[in-house]
């Protein structure tokens, strides 16, 4: 399936834009969903670290991702 | 009572105040973030921040409703603002308002360093001769 | 720079804010005393608050000095207002500036704690049935 | 020697008024003053604590009073 992950701070940069689409395969979890991430833009392992959210929750590595979810690339954040 | 906002326009600081105080509170304590001119030495141009709006205000809130819980407190303000922001200028405001001041002085703390944690906003650092995403790199 | 006001007209927390703001500084940390509807469950009618007002200013500027040298803030101000006060007005306002905020936080705490247990400023709850000064009876 | 004593909050109360002249001997000390004040004044007894202030300043017990001092009654406080 093709999944749209969007991308905020330092990720947006590293993608150069502001989301991107990439395929998995069904019942594919987080986990493969970051090496997949990794293996294109291998600057992300350059993170002091990186989550990744679905349907606007932090989601765990073995979160199983599904046809519509919202998936973001969430990286160290600096608010406050 | 919990109040959330992120918003791009600047944050005012009294309307934070009214919006917890109440006849029921005996304190209220209100940490407000500013920009500072400098970091680690070098001359800050200007920052910029950046939410993934829609998760930020979630977020906000359950921190908000942890702070509900763990301490005997009244109302509850937190309010964002992203965008360009000047030196000087408020990012963040977090106003408690509690019978007691124990309660307000532990939950704002507790709210600000949580958001600082767990809230998906970025801050770039614009200097003179490049600009930073604060936190990324190890 | 520390500013100390004891005063019967109103505080003007705003104006405590802008005095510790700089743009040296990362985060403010303000708390606000109100008057409270009740106390015990009895419904209270007014505060009276008198103070011995050389000393009180005396005393309010010692604890402000303290926390000066106790943690690296960079500007206090501590407001009291005597006199007659209604419910939900403001007694007592502190602001302390640093440029991290945990400096801040505590600074902040420390100074109502203390001031509340050193100057010399007494309290006179009005109930409807009669009036006691707080605190002066086991 | 005759002094003023300034007294506030509940201590004018049960003065009767905001400041009474007292004669102590010379010489005396804080406790001398406080002995005095309570044989005079026996409801300053039933306050939870009071302090003496001289010269806008809390006193010991053993601090010797002098002829000018200001001298002030300190009960409970209970600002902010």
């Amino acid at each position: 399936m093709e999944i749209t992950v969007l991308a905020f701070g330092i990720a947006k940069d590293i993608f150069g834009r502001e989301s991107i689409q990439i395929e998995i395969d069904e019942g594919r979890d987080v986990t493969t969903l970051k090496a997949s991430l990794e293996q294109h833009y291998p600057k992300l392992k350059e993170l002091a670290s990186y989550m990744v959210a679905v349907n606007d929750e932090y989601a765990h590595a073995s979160t199983v991702l599904q046809t519509g979810d919202e998936i973001a690339i969430i990286p160290p954040v600096s608010g406050g | 009572m919990i109040d959330i906002l992120l918003s791009t326009e600047p944050l005012d600081v009294s309307y934070c105040i009214s919006l917890v105080q109440s006849p029921e509170c005996g304190g209220i304590d209100v940490f407000i973030g500013t920009v500072r001119s400098q970091t680690k030495g070098k001359q800050v141009v200007r920052l910029e921040f950046e939410a993934y709006e829609r998760m930020a205000v979630k977020e906000m809130r359950k921190i908000a409703d942890q702070a509900m819980s763990n301490w005997p407190v009244h109302k509850i303000a937190v309010h964002h603002r992203t965008g360009v922001l000047q030196i000087g200028e408020v990012p963040v405001v977090i106003a408690v308002s509690a019978a007691h001041r124990d309660a307000a002085f532990d939950a704002c703390r507790y709210i600000i360093d949580t958001l600082k944690q767990t809230v998906p906003i970025w801050k770039k650092e614009v200097f003179e001769d490049g600009e930073v995403w604060v936190a990324a790199h190890p």
